[in-house]
């Protein structure tokens, strides 16, 4: 065991699964010498070689096509996109080609996206997306978005050994902000798979990610000021989902609020919801409730920004509504 | 670094000298080109009988671009072909029985009828058919002769593009990338005069698609592609320079589209001086010409190969028509590959 | 009053607007001399000329930005998409630029973007697209999905007047296949203003596009042989959304089915199911059920897209199992 | 057709022969010249103090090329910059309190605080900023030339991309629909050396960025974005040729960046000799050198523009810096416009 930061655990994640398997590569921009823009990368070029490690023109077109080009013939890349919100300039080559592949083809594309995503650092409108909803609604993506080093580690693992091309959402405001213990030894996260993160019995919070951490956070307030416990659902896949662990969770609180950072509206939030009235209908005790950013591009100011985005607060106080009902 | 020259229209010199076709070459090309003109033949007249699931695409005119092209790879090469490139999926091995099956959406087709006419892939035979978009498959062409290097296979990926799919930014990044890695790719700018409606004097406003290939550093040629025998030496020389490390090359290989865009377009946009124009430089006539001429092909041969080919033809025809669609329930597995 | 079809209403509203407002133009792939893939700019070419109908490369990247800039500098481009399945191919545009440009520049961006769309013509995987989920989940963008030639006019014709990135989803296998009556005079229909298409009592449909003609079908099945009265709201805008229209119906039936052509995971179904969840939640009766295309890209066969797709009779096992709910 | 030349070095004959720079324009130049200089280093400064919202991007290197082409505009023109231009903004028109506003992000800033640094657009000065998707505002301002065109305003679009941008598919597609359209276009590509960490031989196979223009049948010129008179001559002779209608331009510009690629960035990966060598043709000592020498500029005239740039420059932080960030239920209002 150790005790690493979030990036760390992506990092030694990957570094294991490279030693491992010599069909792993990375490609994506300045992440030879560099390291990458995060540092993700650091050190990997020198260790693994040219071969292993290739910088690529700026150009996500090519780099998501050729990742998929290149799992297609048994390779296993793993493509960086510098932050999440470029992956829009490749969208073509994820959801027409790596999407379809096995479904048309009949051939594994075991590919991974990383894709540093997520607001709350100022980065403004075009450097702050999650951009999971879009890749959510494209059948053929398996996305994981961890919240913890063990589930980081955890997961990039999992995501390498796929067969599948699997988004790995990172978010940048956890990277260096997280710490936690993960095992030396080698260990998987399986994907589909959520993890309840605190066990509780009044209100379950169905979450993932950065929020997942304000969940907490707001589950101690409505503890230790209302005396409600509640329950938080770490999703850690997002496709495919663990929709028996949610179920289950609803069916012991009857009362649900489901969180995530991204844009309210259309968001996988809403998808969420629909299957939990779905298929717990009768286990309802108040109306399956949303947190999330409000429907607008992230914007720059800090002001802005913090009305924008969900947070602990605004969490507190959703729980508190819903524990009234 | 190299300078490129704008274009060039002469062969390049081979390190090998090794271009020379041989006769028995010379008559599997003929059949190849026979072949695939009858073949689409067959495919418009399943498409009037209302047997083909969607539309209709053919490559009356660009026969020599696809067969000369794909006859200069080897079997470790990867193809990725066009919709009017039906040609090259034959020279690289493909059976008229999968392609036809593919075209009637059948459930034993290479892509179990989850799509249709060149869209499927054969690893075996290392084929990886398009998809609609135009551009989009060269990124992956681009990926797998990455592949190809970093496993140091040996192996080159050849694509193909439509003068108006050119234009797709897919194509400049591809381009971008295999040139900075030198990566063993060949892409084929296939310039028929017409992107579906619209002329090619629309979709550019250089003077030929080779003068692209300056602004990647990379060798750029334009030949006529009616001329078999010369797409077949260039692409055997842009092979050879691939294998050798040195990088992609770009062919713009200039035809005619003959049919409509598909099947279902009359093509009344067409000027019809333009088809009596092209019409003389039918690459299955030249060819044919060309092999009597050297007394290669005799009367005789050309009816066996006849023979064979509608023998083929029916057959494929045949198995295809009487092969089921798939089960319906069907559509739901494969999402996902375990 | 003429009885004209789905397609020719589209061509005619065009024509209109072209007519009443010179700052109206079109711009796409083969829409000059050619009259578009569908031929819905016919004739548009020899009346207006080539400074109003301008035939582009093929570039949807180039096609899509040259019409944002345009609008943002007071033009109002109507872009045509071929398919709307190439509209993943300059998506970069639309999501970053054309949705931002009024939040982060205060201008206007006054554009219409025609996406034939939808399955049911053996398309197979790449043209058979419903794109709306996409950009119903990025803020900035208008919607519409007409499903009559009424509609279908006055909606392009509401969306060329205004002053925003309007996404205009006509169906292909309504061009041809739906005629009806259509005013001479000019009107338009206000973007989002649903419209009830049935008056019921025991369910409501929430739909738009192709499947308010089967849920039109399928009311009729239910009438006649269980005596259970639909109600079928045509949503017709899909951003905004017609809420109140929509909670009004579900106030009266308590019973819900959500039907549109698009996969079901990650649809808009999703976010109306939450909608309704958490605004009629005392009013419903039963779980909100959806009905849609299955969560795989769409295949080629014909058996296989029946497979596929909702159709009438899925609609009437569903409408039957939420009646005897 | 007009067939393009590789690359054209030489300035292009003007129409009106009227390229000269007069003293004034000399001055005014130089004054942007410092200006910008010191703005960037204020900005660096404010961010040091963590006064700027978001990243701090700097054009240190670059203020001959961003300057010399904005010069080349007249009112009417369209400019859509990039994050090195901050030069073109204050040519454009722009004042620096709107400027230091967008990099502090505040309320009363041109964006209005939902977006920083030039990312924002003043149609009043014609001034439409860049998103951080490299490449992706070359399509529009392909589009608000070809409304020029429509609607015959006679007004040109000048854009920029930098070497590692100029990979990207939307850079592609744009040249083509201008080349073909002959829309009023320039685009500049400023080759400074390094995409973030990446040094340009890795961005580009092919000798210099104007042997793309050739692909496109437009003129393009690879020239020394380090001198002033030279970016400012090349680029009118553009702007001539678009405003006649004879379309785009593609300029390639040779610069260094002389910082890192943001605030926060070391840049260590840029061999030093690199900045020594790159130092010696500093833009704004070029200018001043250059006017010393030609006795337009004196050491009085030199204090003067200082004075009066220190002083715009204190009057524009202290404002910014005064000014609040907006309200935060701002965020919710103007997704539509009415
Ligand atoms: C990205 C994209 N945009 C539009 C289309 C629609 N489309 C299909 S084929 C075609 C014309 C293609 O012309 P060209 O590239 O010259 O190839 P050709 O058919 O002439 O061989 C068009 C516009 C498409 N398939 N993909
Ligand atoms: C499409 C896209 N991909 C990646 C990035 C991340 N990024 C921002 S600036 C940059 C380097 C840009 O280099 P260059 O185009 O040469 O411009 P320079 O900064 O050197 O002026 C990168 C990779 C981006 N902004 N947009
Ligand atoms: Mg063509
Ligand atoms: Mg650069």
């Amino acid at each position: 065991m150790a005790n690493i930061t979030y990036i760390e655990a992506i990092s030694k994640g990957l570094w294991e699964e490279m030693e491992r398997d010599s069909s792993v590569f990375l490609l994506g921009e300045d992440i030879g010498p560099f390291g990458g823009a995060f540092k993700v990368t650091k050190g990997f070029l020198q260790h693994f070689g040219e071969d292993r490690v290739v910088d690529t023109v700026l150009a996500e077109t090519a780099i998501l096509g050729a990742a998929t080009g290149a799992a297609v013939v048994g390779m296993r890349p793993v493509a960086e996109m510098q932050f999440a919100d470029f992956v829009t300039t490749g969208f073509s080559q994820l959801v027409n080609n790596s999407a379809s592949v096995h479904y048309r083809w009949h051939i594994p594309c075991p590919m991974v996206v990383r894709l540093p995503s997520g607001a709350g650092i100022h980065g403004g409108p075009f450097h702050s997306r999650n951009p999971e909803a879009w890749f959510f609604h494209q059948p053929g993506f398996k996305i994981v978005a961890p919240s913890t080093p063990y589930d980081a580690k955890g997961l990039i693992k999992a995501a390498i050994r796929d067969n599948n091309p699997v988004l790995y959402l990172e978010h940048k405001r956890l990277y260096r902000h997280i710490k936690g213990e993960v095992p030396e030894t080698d260990y998987i996260v399986e994907i589909g798979k959520g993890d309840v993160k605190r066990i509780g019995n009044d209100i379950s919070i169905i979450t993932y990610g950065s929020m997942v951490h304000m969940a907490l956070e707001a589950a101690d307030v409505l503890q230790n000021e209302n005396g409600v416990s509640i329950e938080v659902v770490d999703l850690r896949s997002l496709m495919p989902l663990d929709t028996e662990l949610i179920y289950e969770s609803v069916r012991k609180t009857g009362k649900v609020l489901i969180a995530h950072e991204d844009n309210i509206t259309g968001g996988i939030g809403g998808e969420i919801s629909a299957l939990i009235s779905d298929h717990c209908f009768q286990y309802l005790d108040a109306p399956v409730k949303r947190i999330g950013a409000i429907d607008t591009p992230t914007p720059y100011s800090p002001t802005l920004e913090e009305f924008f985005l969900p947070n602990t607060k605004k969490m507190v106080v959703a729980l508190q509504e819903l524990a009234a009902f | 670094m190299k300078k490129a020259k704008p274009t060039e229209k002469k062969i390049p010199k081979s390190k090998n000298k090794d271009f020379k076709i041989t006769e028995e070459q010379y008559l599997q090309l003929y059949y190849y080109m026979r072949l695939t003109r009858e073949f689409e033949e067959s495919i418009l007249k399943l498409y009037r009988q209302g047997k083909i699931v969607g539309g209709a695409y053919t490559g009356n005119g660009n026969e020599a671009t696809a067969i000369g092209s794909a006859f200069a790879l080897e079997k470790q090469d990867y193809l990725f072909p066009m919709h009017r490139d039906m040609g090259a999926h034959l020279v690289k091995g493909q059976s008229l029985r999968n392609l036809m099956l593919q075209h009637l959406g059948r459930g034993n087709s290479l892509s179990k009828g989850r799509d249709g006419t060149g869209h499927y892939a054969d690893p075996a035979l290392r084929i990886y058919g398009n998809i609609s978009h135009l551009g989009a498959m060269i990124p992956m062409a681009a990926g797998v002769a990455l592949a190809s290097k970093l496993r140091k296979e040996n192996a080159v990926a050849l694509t193909y593009i439509g003068d108006g799919g050119s234009n797709v930014g897919d194509v400049h990044e591809s381009l971008a990338m295999a040139s900075v890695m030198k990566l063993p790719m060949i892409l084929i700018i296939e310039n028929n005069q017409f992107a579906y409606s619209t002329p090619v004097s629309k979709q550019k406003a250089m003077e030929k698609y080779s003068d692209r290939a300056m602004g990647y550093g990379i060798p750029g040629f334009t030949i006529d592609g009616t001329d078999l025998e010369l797409v077949y030496k260039i692409c055997k020389a842009a092979v050879e320079r691939a294998r050798a490390g040195e990088g992609p090359t770009l062919i713009e290989s200039v035809t005619m589209r003959m049919h409509g865009h598909s099947a279902h377009d009359g093509a009344e946009y067409v000027p019809k001086t333009l088809l009596v124009e092209w019409k003389k430089k039918d690459p299955v006539m030249r060819i044919e010409k060309l092999l009597m001429d050297k007394k290669i092909l005799t009367t005789k041969i050309k009816e066996e190969c006849e023979k064979r080919v509608f023998a083929e033809l029916e057959d494929a025809t045949q198995f295809a028509v009487d092969s089921p669609y798939p089960p319906a329930e069907d559509a739901a597995v494969g999402v996902y590959a375990d």
